[in-house]
């Protein structure tokens, strides 16, 4: 289980990279896609079914939102100043600078989430606590056999009403952003 | 421990892309891929080994059940980045249309 | 108060998703309906907050009893700093919906506006509300969407960067809390704040703790706006409509990252030695920096974002020094003046910082520009706005006898019994620097003859505008009398003992 | 103590009541001002004759009912509302008083058709009331609340329209709102230290460096306050641009006395100097002396003028208070109530002048003496009595401080040893007064009259009125200086204390005698070559410009003197004023970090998990 | 915005029938099977778009839709919270509570309130989504002209 995980999670950490070197914005956001993909497979691994489909329908309309907007705007462009600066690029001492910050801060990170990990519950083995009163007894209580829907819904309601009230934010900030004219 | 660490280089790597591309869009994915590895994050906690999907059927006794928990936050979760990443897209056509460009060393009118 | 503590969550919900229905239908509706919901919970939250009950209040949602004593409901937590919270946001909130009805008149899409409203103080009155990590999350992020719609409301250039990069910075913040709520849920098994609590408190696994704290830190820093954390704060307060900065600079940021930061690190986390230091030098740093970028500002809106942060810097070194103070086991007294210094300074900024929100709006609304260079002249054209800008301009300098005055006083002189003399220094040094920039922003606007001045159409602003700037002036000089004990104690002190006696909270919760 | 009521919160009150009224009918808030100030004069004449004691105050609790939230607030307020009547404060209080009757009736008449500053009255009344409280309580937290508001009225009391006088208003309330803040440093640690803020209990020795710190920012608070240098160069300015009454009742008489009220309290009443902290004092003392005089020789419009001449001033009384002795103390004291009677009659002449000329340049005016008579006469008193010209008032007090430094210099102590040193500035200083008293009085009154002020008119009753008083007052404290004034008022304040009588000839008559000489001389030096009044021809052209203005060519004489107009040069380029140089260091530092923000979110992403490490590195690893 | 090929029509119009038809199932099956409302409303939501994707459609008839769904959405939303505050007003004082019976776990009609919540969440999931899309598919046809 680990390793299979393990394999499909490289595989993501690769197509990410590729994703974020890719010159043509469209397969760079082909390669998001895949990742995305990548995970609904996790989630399926990890036996979560209501996350994947979740998850493999949410990509896909990111994907559709991504592309739309990148289609006829952008993906000439940087086309035409990536191939320009391809060679520039490989020299340019800024970019290099910002690079070595970066992997340095990856490292110190990955070194304290290391650290700070270590005694805590290794991976398969976790405890319940909260989640016991939902897993037994908590079908009885809310009637629901799908126990991710009986939280989703009845325990934490509160939460899941949030959650549609971001999505109608979201709407209503998109309905707001792509305005015209915002003065009158 | 492997999986911890394995999903953790995956938020470095968007780590990595929101800290060194300087196109909008591989912004976006940089942020996108540390979305995911968060949901993943929240996700194995929650594993049991040898536990099924948390849905009741009769014909299974003494189930173990993998944590329903974690998924409900990650269910709200992907939900929230869908919406965030909507208001984002949306910011980037308008800033494209305003700016005309993805790049964002030319986006830089505040400063100061 | 029982059930009644959720309209603060459901009636501004209810405005929200009406408006975009029966808005279209009833011309004014909007307006009616926000500035009527906000007018009720700041006169419930108002209520509660001087009916002299200072017990701690939980409301199951769901009507879910703990199980084993492990509780599995959200939980409404009601305690004084939640009304405290609960009254600052929806008095700024109302003022701010008050005012937007004049000023929101030039912008298309009014309906949008004041639904995103209603969702961002309905979002922060579930965060500040809730007891539950996870809900934490999912209502600041009402809050948050909500507020990167509205910075980019105007839909111009700046408008749009400002909000992309608050949107970026912010969804940076939020991945961060997710991965330290992650974290907690690791450790712990459980979400309930009072459970966590009392978990954390038999742990000694010191690198996991500090790493999820600094995580924490890092992401509710992010969105309370503490240097280093800050760079979004100047371009998104200032692009914003003026009501909205003053929400966002006067209720947000303290609610969504302030709040959360001391409800976590008193009430969940057990208070140490590093973090506390690392409040004090954080807060210092954003106290002292925010000030020498503020006072060279030209924009009169980004001049106030910038001293947003530097006084925030206060807000956190009090809380800071108190938290120093209890974690070393120092002279309670001493840890209990400079939270009620902090907590002070939060409820004074929260007034003084919107009405100077309010009047750089009245400003730009008269004269089409924030631009304090090509200003002047305006104090014989709008009076109001010059008089109540002068106030708050004084109550932030901590010029007697407003009420920013007292809190810094308060402030200076814990820092000073505690024994923090450089901070107490410095918090003297930036009180002198804000004044300078105030004064300067008092002389460019209002003296010093332009040619603005010459345009003889520059008059006062419309009523609603008027109204709100000047009942908020009028607070600024009244909340001064929070300084006395009379009213401190109905008013402040329920608080600071709840943030005073850190392990109470988890207990009291899971007794009730 | 309804006393205390009345002083304090009276004015207060009314000045908050008045704020209602409109504009328009200005003359009777006027003179509802004045009554009320009357009022309170009176009271404070009975206040004098109350034996010193401490008082708590019961604050308006008794108006509401018990157990309500306003009952609740006055509760809490009272625990700090203790007030402290002894023979310093309430001395200070009836000067505070009287100085505010004699303003009031001169503002009446001055704003009567003039409507540059709204709500003059309604501050002017707050002043007065938090004044006398700042001076009356005994509580140290009451004291820097009083203390600050008066920063605000004070702010407010300048008109500052234009651009020059809201720069002048926006230095002034910096320069006055940080000493606040520092001094709220200074309480703070008294409070660490003491655990107390109650005035009337401490008595705290100056020997760790903390005690000191505390002393220094408190002194620069009351310095601030006062005008001593380097916290000086608001007064200048304010004086320039403000109106006449605003200047004659704050810089130039209530600052001062509570500038130096302050200092006195500090020095004589909750420190216990050490001798380096004297030395301190007394070098600030001369320094301000000296340099604020030769500041106000060169200066063109009087107003400034006499601002400088008012922080010169200080310098005698912080000398004094400096030296720490019961002789100096008392010379400090006396010489503050006689300079705020002084100078708020200058002020007022001045006023009365700038009213009917409509001019602030010196060179604009002369001869005006036949055309305002009364004026001129009370401003000539008040010059002289600046000048230290006996019998009048400051003759006696020089008088008390010079004998108090040959007393000092019989201690034992560093700055003991130097006292011929600071008496010979002190000298020097009252001789470079006179200098400035003359060109001040030549520029105005005499000389020739020029065409423009052919109009001119002597003022009505009410403007000369308390110029007049004030010039009476003048001669008739330096009359009865050494039967009445001092034992009687000065005495009390510091205890007895030997001195020589002033009509006996001494060496301190001599030296009095020698400065006003010496102050003559430097002036005819200055003018040697052109003292003519009158016109002169040259080539049949009158040569008016040339010649008949000896102020501006004295002034000249001064300025372009090698040494002087090298460190004049410095500080026309503000190197000397402390609020220019912080400013710039400021703006550099801001310029440097905004610079940082560069606007490109990937360096903002940077900053943040920098931050984010740094935390790491530090607390984890 | 121009359709697509008469090929893709048809598909789509066989598909996205289908399509719906699963998300119906998905929602009212969320509290037995895997899925719910989240899930249901989104593939809902993708099945009207691809409908417009391959249709197209002028403008106004998008920007009628867009207002359709933007009511829909907040209607949806406004019902769950009535749902979710009914029990306040009827007397128990409980927010968020599950007042009608739970019935036999695994059949459909049990679990409360539950299914009915999915539904509402789901048409509003599908809603807000549909509203979205069509605001990108609006602004672009507005910048084009």
């Amino acid at each position: 289980m680990e390793i299979i995980l393990s394999i499909v999670l490289i595989f993501m950490i690769i197509g990410a990279l590729f994703a974020l070197h890719a010159r043509d914005l469209l397969s760079a956001l082909i390669s998001c896609g895949i990742v995305g993909y990548g995970l609904v497979i996790c989630f399926l691994l990890l036996k979560a079914p209501d996350l994947a489909i979740v998850q493999i329908v949410v990509e896909t309309i990111t994907l559709i939102i991504m592309i739309a907007v990148v289609l006829d705007s952008t993906r000439h462009e940087l086309e035409k100043t990536a191939i320009e600066k391809k060679w520039k690029s490989l020299i340019n001492s800024k970019a290099l600078i910002n690079v070595l910050i970066t992997v340095i801060i990856g490292i110190v990170l990955l070194y304290s989430f290391r650290l700070a990990i270590t005694h805590l519950n290794p991976f398969g083995e976790h405890i319940l606590r909260m989640s016991e009163a939902y897993l037994y007894g908590g079908a009885d209580k809310t009637g629901s056999a799908n126990l991710v829907t009986g939280v989703l819904f009845d325990f934490r309601g509160y939460d899941t009403f949030g959650e549609a009230t971001i999505l109608f934010t979201a709407a209503i900030g998109v309905l707001t952003i792509l305005r015209i004219k915002g003065r009158k | 421990m492997t999986l911890f660490i394995l999903c953790f280089v995956l938020f470095l790597v968007g780590l990595y892309g929101v800290l060194t591309r300087k196109n909008i869009i591989k912004i976006f994915i940089g942020l996108s891929f540390m979305e995911f590895s968060t949901f993943l994050f929240l996700v194995l906690i929650g594993y049991i080994e040898g536990g099924i999907a948390p849905i009741i059927s009769k014909n299974i006794t003494n189930p173990v059940y993998v944590d329903p928990l974690p998924q409900a936050m990650v269910l709200t979760a992907i939900v929230i980045s869908l919406a965030a990443n909507a208001m984002l897209l949306a910011i980037a056509v308008k800033i494209y249309k305003k700016y005309g460009t993805f790049d964002i060393r030319k986006i830089s009118n505040l400063k100061g | 108060m029982s059930w009644l503590i959720t309209l603060f969550v459901i009636l501004p919900m209810t405005a929200a998703f009406l408006i975009p229905v029966i808005g279209k239908l009833i011309k004014g509706f909007q307006k009616t309906i926000t500035s009527v919901v906000f007018l009720f919970l700041t006169v419930l939250s108002l209520f509660f907050l001087f009916d002299g009950n200072t017990e701690v209040y939980s409301y199951k949602i769901g009507g879910w009893e703990p199980v084993n004593g492990v509780p599995i409901a959200i939980y409404f937590v009601i305690d004084g700093f939640t009304i405290l919270m609960l009254s600052i946001i929806n008095l700024i909130g109302f003022f701010s919906a008050f005012y937007a009805i004049s000023y929101i008149r030039r912008f298309t899409a009014e309906n949008n506006f004041y639904t995103l409203l209603c969702l961002m103080v309905g979002g922060m009155n579930g965060v500040v509300m809730t007891g539950d990590l996870f809900n934490l999350f999912v209502f600041l992020e009402i809050a948050v969407i909500a507020s990167y719609a509205l910075v980019a409301f105007g839909v111009e250039k700046n408008e749009l960067e400002a909000s992309f990069k608050y949107q970026v910075l912010g969804g940076i913040a939020s991945l961060l809390i997710l991965f330290g709520i992650g974290l907690i849920y690791w450790k712990t098994k459980t979400l309930n704040i009072a459970d966590v609590s009392d978990i954390l408190k038999y742990s000694n696994d010191r690198s996991f703790l500090l790493f999820t704290q600094i995580i924490l830190i890092a992401g509710f820093g992010l969105k309370g706006a503490m240097i280093p954390f800050h760079a979004w704060l100047p371009d998104a307060h200032s692009s914003a409509p003026s009501p909205i900065s003053a929400m966002l600079s006067g209720v947000l940021i303290k609610a969504i990252g302030i709040y959360c930061i001391i409800r976590l690190f008193f009430n969940m986390f057990i208070i140490n030695h590093e973090i506390s230091l690392v409040f004090i030098i954080l807060g210092s740093l954003s106290m002292v920096l925010g000030v020498f970028l503020a006072v060279g500002q030209w924009d009169i809106k980004r001049l106030l974002a910038y001293h947003s942060i530097s006084q925030m810097g206060y807000v956190i070194i009090g809380v800071g020094i108190g938290m120093m103070i209890l974690a070393n086991n120092g002279n309670k007294s001493v840890a209990a003046l400079a939270i009620t210094g902090g907590l002070f300074h939060l409820i004074n900024h929260a007034v003084f910082k919107s009405l100077l929100f309010l009047n750089a709006g009245a400003i730009e609304y008269k004269t089409g520009t924030r631009n304090l260079k090509e200003l002047g002249g305006l104090f014989a054209y709008m009076p109001v706005t010059y008089s109540t800008s002068l106030g708050a301009s004084m109550a932030i300098s901590g010029i007697p006898p407003f009420n920013g005055f007292f809190s810094k006083l308060l402030i200076i002189l814990a820092a000073i019994k505690g024994r923090f003399y450089l901070v107490a220094f410095l918090a003297v040094v930036v009180s002198i620097i804000t004044l300078a920039s105030f004064m300067k922003f008092q002389k460019f606007s209002f003296f010093n003859k332009s040619s603005i001045t010459e345009k003889p159409k520059i008059k006062e602003v419309p009523f609603p505008m008027c109204f709100s700037m000047i009942v908020l002036a009028i607070l600024c000089l009244g909340l001064s009398l929070l300084i006395f004990p009379g009213v401190r104690e109905t008013v402040l002190t329920p608080v600071v003992d709840i943030l005073m006696n850190t392990t109470d909270y988890s207990s009291t919760i899971k007794d009730i | 103590m309804s006393n205390l009521y009345i002083i304090i919160f009276l004015p207060v009150v009314a000045g908050i009541i008045l704020f209602a009224f409109p504009e328009k009918i200005k003359l009777l808030k006027g003179i509802i001002a004045t009554i009320i100030s009357a009022i309170a004069f009176l009271f404070s004449i009975k206040l004098f004759s109350v034996s010193p004691q401490l008082v708590n105050l019961d604050l308006f609790s008794s108006i509401f009912t018990e157990g309500t939230l306003p009952w609740e607030i006055l509760q809490g307020a009272n625990k700090f509302s203790s007030f402290n009547i002894d023979n310093l404060s309430k001395f200070i209080t009836l000067t505070i008083c009287f100085f505010g009757l004699v303003i009031v009736i001169y503002s009446v008449a001055y704003f009567y058709k003039n409507h540059t500053l709204k709500n003059y009255f309604p501050y002017f009344l707050i002043t007065l009331g938090l004044s006398a409280g700042a001076v009356l309580t005994d509580n140290l937290l009451f004291f820097i609340t009083f203390w600050g508001i008066l920063g605000f009225t004070l702010y407010k009391l300048i008109k500052g329209y234009d651009e020059e006088s809201s720069s002048t208003a926006k230095k002034t309330l910096i320069m006055i709102g940080s000493s606040d803040g520092i001094m709220i440093l200074g309480i703070g640690i008294i409070w660490k230290v003491y655990g107390t803020f109650t005035i009337s209990e401490l008595n705290i020795p100056t020997t760790y460096p903390i005690l000191t710190i505390a002393f220094l920012s408190l002194l620069i608070g009351s310095f601030t306050k006062a005008g001593a240098f380097p916290f000086h160069t608001w007064i200048p300015d304010y004086t320039r641009h403000a109106p006449v009454p605003s200047s004659a009742f704050l810089p130039a008489s209530l600052d001062k006395l509570l500038g130096i009220y302050f200092l006195a309290r500090i020095c004589a009443h909750m420190f216990i100097l050490n001798q380096w902290l004297t030395f301190l004092l007394i070098i600030i003392g001369v320094m301000t002396l000296i340099f604020a005089v030769m500041m106000a020789l060169i200066q063109q419009n009087y107003k400034k003028l006499l601002g400088y001449n008012a922080v010169s001033q200080v310098g005698y009384m912080v000398l004094g208070l400096g030296l720490g002795t019961p002789l100096g103390i008392a010379g400090g004291l006396f010489h503050m109530i006689n300079h705020a009677i002084y100078k708020s009659g200058l002020f007022l002449t001045a006023g009365s002048v700038e009213k009917r000329t409509g001019k602030v340049n010196l060179d604009d005016l002369g001869g005006l003496s036949k055309a305002m008579p009364v004026t001129f006469i009370s401003a000539l008193i008040c010059g002289l009595a600046m000048s230290g010209v006996p019998p009048l008032n400051a003759f006696a007090s020089k008088w008390i401080i010079y004998q108090g430094i040959i007393d000092f210099g019989k201690e034992p102590g560093v700055a003991n040893q130097l006292w011929i040193i600071w008496l010979g500035l002190a000298v020097i200083g009252s001789a470079l007064t006179v200098a400035t008293f003359i060109k001040f009085i030549s520029g105005i009154f005499l000389g020739r009259k020029k065409d423009h002020l052919n109009k001119v008119k002597e003022v009505n009753f009410l403007m000369w009125l308390p110029g007049i008083i004030l010039a009476i007052v003048c001669i008739g404290i330096g009359v009865l200086a050494s039967a009445i004034v001092v034992p009687e008022f000065i005495m009390p304040l510091t205890g007895k204390f030997e001195y020589i009588g002033i009509w006996n000839p001494s060496i301190v008559f001599v030296l009095i005698l020698a400065s006003i000489l010496l102050g003559i001389l430097i002036y005819l030096i200055g003018n040697i070559k052109n003292f003519r009044t009158e016109d002169s021809f040259i080539g049949g052209e009158k040569s008016q410009e040339e010649t008949s203005f000896p102020v501006v060519e004295f002034y000249k004489t001064i300025r372009n003197f090698r040494l002087f107009s090298f460190i004049y040069d410095m500080a026309e380029k503000k190197w000397f004023d402390i609020y220019e140089i912080s400013k710039k260091i400021t703006l550099y530092f801001s310029h440097w970090l905004s610079k940082a923000h560069t606007g490109i979110l990937t360096s903002y992403v940077f900053w943040i998990f920098a931050g984010l490490i740094i935390m790491m590195i530090i607390l984890i690893t | 915005m121009k359709g697509m090929s008469s090929i893709v029509k048809k598909i789509t119009q066989l598909l996205s029938g289908m399509i719906f038809l699963y998300g119906i199932y998905i929602i009212t099956h969320g509290h037995l099977t895997p899925g719910g409302g989240f899930a249901g409303g989104a593939i809902i939501a993708a099945s009207l778009i691809i409908l417009v994707l391959a249709f197209g459609g002028d403008e106004l008839t998008v920007v009628k839709r867009k207002e359709g769904s933007s009511v829909t959405e907040s209607l949806a939303i406004l019902a769950f919270l009535l749902f979710a505050s009914f029990a306040l007003i009827i007397g128990t004082n409980i927010f968020f509570h599950n007042y009608l019976p739970e019935g036999i776990i695994g059949n459909l009609v049990s679990a409360g309130v539950i299914p009915l919540y999915n539904i509402l969440v789901g048409i509003e999931v599908a809603a807000a989504l549909f509203t979205i899309i069509l605001a990108f598919i609006i602004y672009k046809e507005e910048i084009s002209k």
